[in-house]
Order: structure tokens, then sequence, then C-alpha cells
């Protein structure tokens, strides 16, 4: 009678946090994706400015301001409201590796929340930017920028809805629990794009190397 | 220039083309006629002979390799060779890399050197100086000067003195072309919204072909021009008939015409200096007469060529801008006959 | 070995008759739980991906074909001067569609395809790590495809080249929506491509059977792992240049507009970012196919497993530093392009070393010549001439005379047939046998070999001379006093005798479908886990999943070798292992068919199809998708709460696995 | 299943090979009607104005011949009077309002036959098929056109948004003491 090795695994876990989990990988995978997509785009917002004396350029209307600067007001508003609702969702990516229900739930109400309303603050953005994206090159990339990041804002606020519900409706396993560890890394990931392009498109036209 | 001259000239032309396929050629970028492609064309043997050679080498040892392989035959794997053989392995593949390695330093600094000595000496061309423009699809050139009366515009024709180096300034008109004529230079785009610079130079008089080289819609395939590279009295001749108006029709016919051309919708694209039509949408036509060829370097500038041209272009070039003109026979000859009588 | 995880399992006291009708129970569970859903709703919802990657060859595999037709179309054009078989508005369409078919719609696709089939067999793992994320990818480029024809046939077919500069095919000079569905298209293919390499990346860190480390990994995985990242990191910025496209054109806005500060020469930097390191992306699987069939068929381990793993990756980095070598002819700064002569010039380097160590491997083997070993003959005989020419057009003033002219023709399709399409046909005799369960003719495959290598030869290497003798791209016609009419005329019968010979591997297949003789497991002793299953392997791929104790799993299992036992047999499940040294992590469930990645791909697909006529579609789509991606996330059942689909048969260790100590 | 695959293809097929109107570009003109006037005395003419125009203009429907209209009108200078549609010399193209008919051979008359204060007579200067790409330009400028057939912007200054985002006018009959 022959005898073999055997690896066992009937023992092992389902799910693990982070790394252990494939899905872990996949998220990373497609923020890679979307983070080389804004690296390009910001490549192309400096190279446009090359083609620009004045960035951005000069309105020729009396009641436009002379450097029509992009206003700072909602873009701030809307960076401190992102920075802080990090807490909330560090809360609540802890709570889920607890397995503490009630916390999650609270945790994902309020990142649902500021979700909603860094998305209205941004409906405000886009005017606080003194040209459409059809006037100019420089409207076109700012609008494409703000757009792009737009984007992410609604995917990740609706994700965050879609696991909220979830966590409302169906039961705490541990599958969830992995998720919401894993949304927790889109979420600081849509903040940190964001802080990098708050900077470029309210503050590098206000530090003009050139003049 | 006399039509003696033009018939010689075309005859020159198409014949040399003719010979394309052997060594010689008009539009062949290895006949070089000119000092910029000339040292291209060298650089283009040296890779080309040394490439050839490392190809053999690699080849040979593939075919040994397999003769060597293919006596042993059963099919048991062989997974720990023996170290001796691998360390020859080793060796070959170290020295087969660092003779790569110093293959393509050579070609770098040589390639380095020539791209440096072809850009470099641009600053101190103090010869012509032409500005052309790519339309969709034909060449607008513009020959600039210090004294204004001497600047003139022409198309899909460009003469040049023989030895003397000639600066181009290349603006994009609509889409993007590229200026190539490969016996005198390399290629060069034409970009709107940029502006490049490029130069060549002629050391044998006679005829040489460029054509479009960057894709550029319909017609991209009949976007050529000729370079004329004549003797530098020659040069200057028909550089000052090119800098006159435009010749008044002399007889019945010609005056005709002018009128037909003044009529009819030649005068909303093109322009003859001297009359009414001052419209440039189209070659500026004001010495069509003395050139080789028409429809950008397409069909030979005879009578012929020009009625089917005029009454439907879009046979030759589909697509161009050149609308159809259904003139009847009277009216077809004399404008012929006038835009020949333009010298 | 050395798991912790080997450990006694107590006895179930059975003969061995009760053991073997216990596997017996295993396979058939198994069967079930893995069985594909059937009919018309099977062909929308399996995720199995030996079917998906199938799906991929063959869609592929039929673009290919037309892109062929295509240009037999244009060498029947140019055969002659002054022919009138095309006008030059059909000639520019057919050229436009047979570069971004063959770029975007077969070379990507296909080399991926086998990636995606035969990665998880070659790392030993029942399924990909994202099944459906998979079949999204195949659907979104099937509507790709679909996309392009269909404008095609409706004769509105892309006409501004495959790269589709600007401003030609921007809004002032190409009226019309032929542009508009190049760009969406262009974003169809990518989106299934970055989903590709993200399945296999996942599958390649993650999936891997235990004691295949990373330095164990089979050349062909490192390839296809490496491409992926270059997918990863170069088609955003081609997605991000068609999208800019179709803005420009569609919503006004001015980022190739010069009289508004937009820029031409932005765009042809957006898409070489992507284009060149797109060439890779083309090859480097290629070389994977190579590595495999040198050892299959040199009976020996390749030489220099390390130099090869550090030129693939090496070859990956240096791919991005070449783009603007397709740029010469533009005004850029010299500094700039010298930086770029040196880069292109390093990476034939890498390829080299490659090069040299295959001979060196052949050189000490003991060829076994067949088919699959005669097209790698065939790459080494064209991709070096590719390979050689690419060097001398990254010489900035040498490119200056050769640069978009036939010789730039040749080059590239030495390159890409010669370095990819060559050794993707060894491939296909070589795995093909794995995929049906039968072989292909050994005659039949030489003559494809014959015909596709004179013919190819015969298509492009007197394009080389033409391009030298001033002949540029994209003409679609040419004077009779050019002299050019020999050379082409040649091409053109060359072309004919390499389409004969891919229609002897037509042939050749639907043969060995029919009367092909049975391959077995294992026809060539080849050595990577695929061939340790039956032919076509079972839709759970592995029974016990195998432990690899070697780079070559077969060739040096030991007797003993163990399996990993204990994964369920009721439920999908795979082995998750670590991403360094393969330990045993998890007991991964894998999603099974499900009916929303099509869905999905039938939202985005009308967002961005309806979206060129009017903007509102793309509300809707974005509302199709969302709704298909909430019932996608609440519509499955929570696995853990989830009944077993049968009470599972008791796993235990029967005696013949009876654990020794170690 | 094979069934209903082959049925697909062969719809597919069959809906596709309709072919495409908007994308067809046709270079030989219609032949033109014109002989050339040699002398032309008194632009008075006797008789009603002009050739009778056909009901409809094939180049409505192409977007080649639209995008081709918008390249003439700025070579042929119609934006030196109406600019870019807005009007100033000329009245304004991009408005609801139309002195002489908004229909396609109201314009085309406009064109050949010229108007009283200042619109030029382009009789015998324009050919036939040129004038109808003009006209369908013309009318695209108000939004008269199918939005795929109408040009998209141009590579120029940003004047106004482009003939394919102009909201649709409905043309309304006005005297020419109305404008300005």
């Amino acid at each position: 009678m022959s005898t073999r090795n055997v690896i066992d695994i009937s023992e092992l876990p389902h799910h693990g946090f982070d790394t252990y989990d494939p899905v872990w990988w996949g998220n990373n995978g497609l923020l890679a994706i979307e983070t080389s997509m804004f690296a390009i785009l910001i490549a192309t917002y400096f190279y446009l400015r090359q083609n620009f004396a004045l960035w951005p350029p000069p309105i020729a209307q009396l009641t436009a301001p002379l450097r029509p600067l992009p206003d700072l007001g909602f873009g701030t508003a809307n960076t401190i409201l992102l920075l802080l609702s990090c807490i909330p969702m560090a809360i609540t990516d802890r709570a889920a590796r607890r397995g503490d229900r009630d916390t999650c739930r609270i945790g994902l109400g309020i990142c649902v929340v500021c979700g909603l309303i860094a998305l209205v603050l941004r409906g405000f953005e886009f005017p606080a930017v003194y040209f459409r994206w059809d006037s100019n090159a420089y409207g076109s990339v700012v609008w494409f920028l703000l757009g792009m990041h737009m984007m992410h804002l609604l995917i990740l606020t609706g994700e965050t809805v879609l696991l909220f519900v979830w966590l409302l409706t169906r039961e705490f396993d541990m599958k969830h629990r992995v998720d919401i560890v894993t949304i927790g890394v889109y979420w600081y990931w849509v903040v940190t794009m964001w802080l990098i392009i708050y900077a470029i498109v309210y503050f590098t036209p206000r530090l003009d190397l050139r003049t | 220039m006399t039509e003696f001259r033009k018939t010689k000239l075309l005859t020159l032309a198409f014949g040399a083309l003719g010979f394309l396929s052997s060594c010689g050629g008009i539009q062949n970028s290895i006949n070089p006629a000119g000092p910029n492609a000339d040292s291209l064309s060298r650089l283009w043997w040296l890779m080309f002979y040394v490439c050839t050679a490392v190809y053999v080498l690699v080849m040979i040892a593939l075919v040994i390799a397999i003769r060597n392989g293919g006596r042993k035959s059963d099919l048991n794997p062989v997974l720990n060779p023996s170290p001796e053989t691998e360390t020859r392995k080793r060796n070959a593949v170290l020295s087969a890399v660092t003779a790569t390695v110093v293959i393509l330093f050579v070609f770098l600094i040589y390639s380095y050197s020539t791209g440096r000595a072809l850009t470099a000496d641009l600053a101190q061309k103090n010869g012509l100086s032409i500005e052309l423009t790519g339309h969709q699809w034909w060449w607008e050139v513009r020959y600039n000067d210090v004294d204004a009366s001497n600047i003139f515009t022409t198309a899909n024709e460009i003469h040049i003195p023989v030895g003397v180096p000639v600066t181009f300034t290349l603006r994009g008109g609509d889409v993007i072309h590229s200026f190539w004529v490969p016996n005198l230079a390399g290629k060069k785009d034409l970009i709107p919204g940029k502006v490049a610079t490029t130069w060549l130079q002629a050391d044998k008089p006679g005829v040489y072909r460029g054509q479009c080289a960057e894709y550029c819609g319909l017609q991209h395939a009949r976007m050529a021009l000729w370079i004329v590279a004549e003797p530098q009295d020659q040069f200057n001749a028909w550089r000052q008939n090119q800098t006159q108006g435009s010749v008044p029709p002399a007889t019945d016919s010609q005056r005709y015409g002018q009128q037909v051309f003044l009529s009819a919708p030649c005068v909303m694209c093109h322009t003859i200096n001297g009359t009414r039509a001052g419209s440039n949408f189209g070659p500026n036509l004001t010495h069509v007469g003395s050139r080789n060829t028409i429809a950008a370097a397409t069909l030979s500038n005879t009578r012929e060529h020009l009625m089917q041209w005029i009454v439907n272009s879009q046979q030759f070039k589909p697509g161009n801008r050149m609308p159809q003109n259904n003139l009847g026979q009277t009216e077809l000859d004399a404008l012929v006959d006038y835009l020949q009588s333009l010298k | 070995m050395s798991h912790g995880l080997t450990r006694k399992s107590e006895l179930a006291q059975i003969s061995d008759e009760e053991l073997a009708a216990q596997m017996d129970r295993e396979r058939a569970e198994l069967e079930r739980t893995w069985a594909p859903p059937t009919g018309l709703r099977g062909w929308l919802t399996d995720t199995d991906h030996k079917r998906i990657a199938l799906r991929y060859v063959v869609t592929a595999f039929v673009f290919f074909v037309f892109g062929g037709l295509e240009a037999a179309l244009m060498r029947i054009q140019l055969a002659r001067p002054d022919n009138h078989f095309l006008d030059p508005d059909k000639y520019n369409q057919i050229f436009t569609v047979h570069g971004t078919t063959m770029m975007f719609l077969f070379a990507v696709p296909i080399v991926t395809a086998l990636g995606i089939y035969l990665v998880p067999l070659m790392v030993g793992s029942r399924d990909v790590a994202f099944p459906r994320l998979n079949l999204y990818g195949y659907w979104v480029y099937l509507i790709g495809g679909i996309l392009l024809y269909t404008g095609f046939l409706l004769n509105t077919g892309p006409d501004a080249g495959w790269f589709a500069y600007v401003p030609l095919a921007g809004p002032a000079y190409s009226p019309g929506k032929r542009v508009d569905i190049w760009a969406q298209m262009i974003t169809f293919t990518e989106l299934s491509g970055l989903a590709g390499a993200v399945v296999i990346i996942g599958t390649v860190f993650k999936m891997r059977a235990p004691g295949l480390t990373l330095n164990r990994l089979p050349l062909f995985v490192w390839a296809q792992l490496i491409t992926s990242f270059m997918i990863i990191f170069a088609m955003p910025s081609v997605m991000l240049a068609s999208g800019l496209l179709a803005s420009d054109r569609l919503i006004d806005t001015h980022f190739f507009n010069p009289a508004e500060g937009g820029d031409a020469i932005l765009y042809q930097h957006l898409f070489w970012f992507f284009g060149h390191p797109e060439v890779y992306i083309i090859f480097i699987p290629a070389l994977g196919f190579i590595s495999s069939i040198v050892t299959a068929f040199a009976r020996t381990k390749i030489f220099g497993y390390t130099a090869m793993v550090l030129s693939l990756i090496s070859t990956g980095f240096i791919g991005f530093g070449l783009w603007v070598h397709h740029m010469f002819a533009t005004p850029i700064p010299q500094m700039g392009q010298s930086f770029f002569t040196a880069a292109s010039m390093i990476i034939t380097i890498p390829t080299g070393i490659q090069i040299f160590c295959w001979i060196a491997t052949l050189w000490t083997g003991k060829l076994n010549i067949k088919t699959p070993l005669l097209f790698v003959f065939g790459f080494f005989a064209n991709f070096i001439i590719g390979g050689l020419t690419g060097v001398m057009l990254a010489s900035v003033p040498l490119d200056l005379q050769i640069h978009d002219t036939f010789f730039v023709v040749a080059h590239l399709h030495y390159v890409l047939i010669g370095g990819s399409v060559f050794p993707l046909f060894g491939a296909f005799y070589y795995w093909i046998p794995k995929w049906t369960g039968r072989m292909l003719s050994e005659t039949l495959g030489r003559w494809t070999f014959a015909l596709m290598f004179i013919g190819f030869n015969l298509v492009f290497f007197p394009q080389h001379i033409l391009g030298l003798h001033g002949m540029p791209r994209r003409v679609y016609t040419y004077l009779p006093e050019s002299g050019w009419g020999t050379l082409n005329l040649i091409s053109s019968i060359g072309a004919f005798i390499l389409a004969s010979g891919v229609l002897v591997f037509i042939i050749n297949f639907l043969w060995s479908r029919r009367a092909g003789e049975v391959a077995g497991p294992d026809p060539w002793a080849a050595d990577t886990l695929e061939w340790s299953v039956s032919s076509p392997p079972p839709s759970y791929n592995f029974h016990n999943l195998p432990v690899v104790q070697g780079r070559h799993a077969l060739w040096e299992a030991t007797p003993d070798a163990p399996v990993v036992r204990g994964l369920s047999t009721t439920k999908r499940e795979t082995l998750v292992t670590s991403v360094l040294d393969a330990e045993p992590e998890l007991r991964f469930e894998i999603p099974g068919p499900s009916i929303w990645p099509f869905l999905v791909a039938l939202g985005t697909a009308e967002a961005f199809i309806v979206g060129i006529f009017t903007p509102w579609a793309i509300m809707a789509g974005a509302l199709l998708t969302g709704a298909a991606l909430i019932c996608w996330f609440f519509g499955d059942p929570n696995y853990e709460n989830r009944p077993a689909i049968e009470s599972p048969s008791k796993v235990a260790s029967p005696p013949e696995l009876r654990p020794k100590e170690v | 299943m094979r069934r209903t695959i082959i049925l697909v293809i062969y719809l597919y097929l069959c809906i596709s090979v309709a072919g495409c109107k908007r994308e067809q570009r046709q270079f030989t003109a219609p032949p033109a009607t014109f002989k050339p006037y040699i002398v032309t005395m008194s632009e008075i003419q006797p008789g009603s104005a002009g050739p009778p125009a056909p009901m409809q203009n094939p180049s409505e429907q192409r977007a080649y011949d639209t995008n081709q209209g918008k390249q003439l009108f700025q070579q042929y200078n119609c934006s030196g009077c109406h600019f870019n549609g807005g009007g100033g010399i000329g009245p304004a193209l991009m408005d609801a309002q139309w002195i002489y008919g908004s229909n396609p051979e109201n314009i085309y008359d406009t064109i050949v036959e010229g108007r009283p204060n200042g619109m030029p007579s382009f009789r015998a200067k324009i050919p036939d098929d040129q004038v109808w790409k003009l006209v369908s330009y013309v009318r695209s400028l108000s939004g008269q056109l199918p939005k795929d057939v109408a040009p998209t912007r141009n590579d120029d200054m940003n004047a106004r948004r482009s003939e394919q985002r102009t909201k649709r006018e409905a043309p309304k009959q006005t005297s020419p003491g109305e404008i300005h």
C-alpha cells in the first residue's frame, strides 16, 4: 500500500484581510490603472500650460478679474470635508476587522453623507473655474480633471451606499467585512488623488514661476 | 524658360524616375545629390553592412545549434547539463552580448554626431530662405527676401541654385503634412500651430521629386513637389521672371481666355497677379505656364492635361478641392491658351 | 515538504474499492459543481476561464482573417501603378481598419487569451482570480469589435489611420462619425485589455499551487505577468487620448486646437506613450510561447532562467522610454531625441540576451523537431531582421529618411508577424492538442510553416527597398514613372502565398477536430502543469491541486510528491497562497456563472456607442450599468450561509494518501 | 442555439449593408448648368430669378458636404459680412429670422441671384454643387440639420458653439425692415 504526502488545507479560513484577499489585489490593480490615468492627465495639464503666456488666460471683459484664478472657496471646503471623512472611514475599517457591526453601520453612514456632500460641493466647483470646457484648452483640461475625479467620487459613494444598505439589511458576514476594508483603500486613494489635483488646479497657477 | 528647356526637364525627370528601381532615381534616399542626404546615406550604409554581418552570424550560430541539437533524439529531458557545457554557454552568451553592446555604442556615437552635424550648421546657413506651407493637397511656396519686391509666391515647384544651402520654414496650413525630398534631405513635419525649419542643398543640377510623408487625407498619395536645381544664373533668371506680374494676354484667344478665367469659378480660388483674380485658396497661377507639372506634381503640364484637369479634376485626384467645370470647347481652348501663355 | 500544514488526518478505514469509489464520487461532485450552464444562458453567463479564453482566441482569429482580407485588398490595389481597384476613400478606410483590427482586435486579445487559458493551469489553480471580470472583459471586447465592423460595413469605417493623428482626425477635418467610432472602439478594447491584465496579475500572485515560488514560475507566466503590468501603465494613456479626441469632436473641447491653446503634438505623445509599449505588450507574451516551446522540444531546461526573467522585466521598463522615436520628424528638442535614441538602442540588449540564451539552449538540447519548433526557427529568421531595422530606425537622422515610408511598414511587420505571429502559430500547434484533445496534422503543419515563411518574406522584404526608394506609407496609388511597380507586384503575389499558409492552418484545424489522432494528457512529454491534466482539461482543472517541486513541475516531480487535499467538492473553491513563496493561506470561493457581467457590458456599450450621437445616452448608460451593478452586488447569495448544492462527501485522506512523516 | 446565432449574424449583415447616407462622399458633381457670361452689363434680369431649384438638397444628408460648405463659407468670404453666422454687415444666419425664406431653394436663390441691399450674386462664380453645400451649411448655422450631419467645431478661435451643438431655431418670415 503506497503512502503519500498530503497537504491538508481543509481547516484554512475562507477570508483574510488585506494582502490575503485576492479582491484586495484586484482593487489595487484597478487603482493602479486609475493612478496612471491621473498621472497622464496631470502631465497633459502641464503640457498645455506651456502654450499659454498667462495661465489661466485673461478674459476680455471688464467684469471679469484681471487674472481669472479659480475661486478657492468650494474647492477648499471639499478638501477639508474629504480629509475629515477619512476619520470615520478609518474607524469603520478597524471596526470591520474587529467585527463590530454597529460601529460599521454608523461609520459607513457618515461616510455616505460625506460622499454626497462632496459631490454637491463639486457641482459648485465647476463654475468657480472662470471658463467652460469649450472656452479654451485651459477650461477643457481643468473640467476634465475635476470631472474625472468627480466620477470616482460618484462610484465610491455608490459602492459605499451599497455596502451600507447591505449592513442594514443583510448579515454582517466575513466577506463583507473584507469588502469594507477594501473600500477603505479606495476611499483613501480618492482623497489622496484629490489632494494632488486640488494643489495643481488651485495653487500651481497662483505660484506662476515664469512671472 | 524656353519650351525646349521644359521638355528637356520633363524627359530628364520622368526618364530618371523610370530608373528608380535601380539605384538611380530622383526620389531615392540612397541616391544622394546633396551634403545633407549624403551624410544620411553614409550612415545608412554603415548600419546596413554591420547589421547584415550580425544577421548572418546569428543565423550561422542558429544553424549549427540546430544541426548539433538535432543529432541527439531521445525524449527524456536533460535536467542538469554538465557544468563545463554550462560555462561554455555562459561565455558564448556573454561575449555575444558584449559584441552587441559595442556595436550599439558605435551606432549611437555615429548617429549622434551625424545628427549634430546636420542641425548644428543650420544656424549659419544664410543662403536662400523659402517658406513652405502644406495644404490639402498641394504645397504653397513663398520665396522670402529682404527686398519686399522680390518676395513672390508659387506652388508645387521649387527652384533652387546649385551648391547653395536653402533653408525652409515649414508651416502646417490645415492638417499635418511632411516635407520630404529623399535625394536631398530627410523629412520634417509641417504641423499646424508649430513652425519647423530644415535645410537642403543640391550639388548636381537636376530635378528631384519630393512627396508628402505624413498621412494627410484623401489625396495623400497625390501630394508631391519638384525641386529644380539649376545653375545660379538660370536660377536668377527664373526668379527675376517670377517676381514680375503675369504676362498680359497677347492673342484674341488668350484675351477671351482671360475673360473666361475671370468670369468662371476659377477666380474664386486662384490668384493671377496683375488681374482681378486675387484669391488664394488654390495655387497661385501667375506663372503657371512656366511650371513642369500641375496637380501637385501629379500630371505633366501639357495642354491635354490642363483641359482634362479643368473640366474634371476629380478623375485624377478624387476629393481634391478643385470643382468640376463644364466649359464649352471654345471657352476651354481659350482658357488653356491663356494659362499656357502665363510663363 | 516544509509546509506546517502537512499533518496527520485521521484515516477512514476503507478498502481500496471504496477509496476508488470515493475518488469517483468526488470527481462527479466537482463535475456538477463546476458544470457550466447550458444553452444560450450558458453562453452569456459561463465564467470558466478556459471557455472564455477559447472564445477570445476564436473571435480574435476571425478578426485576424478580416484584417488579412483587408490587407489582400490593399495589395491588389497597389499591385500596379495608377490602379483603380479601390478609390482613395475606401482605401483609407481599409488601411485604417486593417491596422486597428490587427493591433487592437487581434494581437493584444489573442496573446492575452492564451494567458487566460494557460496561466491558471500552469500555476495549478482551478480558475482565474476574478472570473466575472474576465467575462466582462470578453463581452466588452466583442462589442468593440462588432462596433468597428458595423461602422465599416455602413461606410462609417474610420479613415484617419490607426493612430488617428489630429488635426486630420479632429472635428474640422474628419466630418461624420467615422473617427468617433474609432475612438469608442479603442475605449472598449482597452477596457477588456485592462480587465484581462488585472485578472492575470491576481491569478499569478495569489492562485499559485504550493511550492510554486516566484523563482520557479514558468517563463510563460513571467511574460504574461510583465505584459499585464505594462498594460496597466500604458493603456490608460491611449484611453485618455481617444477620450480627449472624442470630447474634442463631440463637445467642443480644445485639447488639440492650436488656436485655443491646444496642441497637435500632445496627441502624438499620448498616443505613442501607449503605442510603443503596445508593441512589447504584443511581443513579450510571444517570448513566453517561445520559452515554453524551446523547453519542450529541446528536451532541456532553458539556459539562463534568471537572465531571461531579468531581461523580460527590463524590457518592460525600457519599453516606456522609447515612444518619442515615432516623432523624430516633429519639431521637438534635439537633446530629448538623443535620449530616446539611446533608449531605443539599449532595449535590443535584453531581447538579444534572450535570443542568445535560446540558441545556447538549442545547441546543447536534444531537438525533437516538430511544427512548433519550426515556427520558433521562423521567429529567429524573421524577427532578427525586424530587430535590426529597428536599431536603424532608432537613429534620429536615419529615421528622418525612412520614417513613414514602406521601410517602416516592412520593419513593423517583421517585428509583429515575425516576432509575434510566428510564435503564436507555434503556440497553436503546441497547445491546440490540449484545447481540443486532438493532434494537428504534422504534414499540413510543415506546409503551413513553409507557405507562411516564404509568403511573408516575399511580401515584406521588397518593401524595405521600396521605402529606401522613396515610397511613402499610406498611399492608395503611385505614378507609373516611379518605377515601384515591380517590387509592389512581387509583394502582392507574396500576400496570397502568406494567405494560403493561413488557409492551410484553418483546414488543418478543422480536419483535426474530426480526424486528428487523440492527444492524451501529455503528447509532447512537456514540463509544465497544464500537461498533467486530461486534454481538454476538466472544468475544475485539478482534482487534487498539485505541489510543485521545481521549475519544470512535471520533469522534476518526485514519486512521493504531495498533493493538496481538503478543498470543497461542492463549492467552487480554490487555494489562495502567499505572493512570494506560495504558502497556503485561504480556501477562496470563486464566484460562478452570472448574467450581470454581460448586462454591465451592455450598459457600458450603450453609454459609449449611443453617446456618439447624444450626450444623454451617457447618463442612460450610467444608470443601466449602475442598476446592473446593484443587482450584481445583491443578486448573489452570500457564500458562507449558502446551502451547499448537496451534502459534501466526507473529505478524508484515503489510505493510499496516508500522510508520511516528513 | 446555433440557428439563433446564424439568424442574428444574418440580420446583422442585412442591416449593415443598408449603407449610410451621412458618410457618403461624392466627388464627381452632377454636371453644372451654366455657360459663363462674358460681359454682364446689368444685375437686373427679366423673368423669374434663377434656375428652378430642386426641392431637397442632397448635401443636407451628408456630413462631408456640410463640412465642405463650412470651409467654403470661410474661403468665399461669406464670413466677411455674416461673420460666423452672427451677422454684422449682412444679416445673422444663426437666428430664427429669414427675410427671403429658410428653405434650401430660397437660400440657393439668395446665393445665386443675390438680394437687394448688398448680397452679391454668385451666379456663374460658384458651381452648383458647391452652392448646395453652402446652403446646407447655412441651414446648419441655425440648427436646421440633424445633429450628426451638422459640422463640429473647427480648429480656430472659439467664436460660437459648434453647429452640431446649436439648438434648432423655428424659422419665421421677417421683412427687411425688422432687421436692425
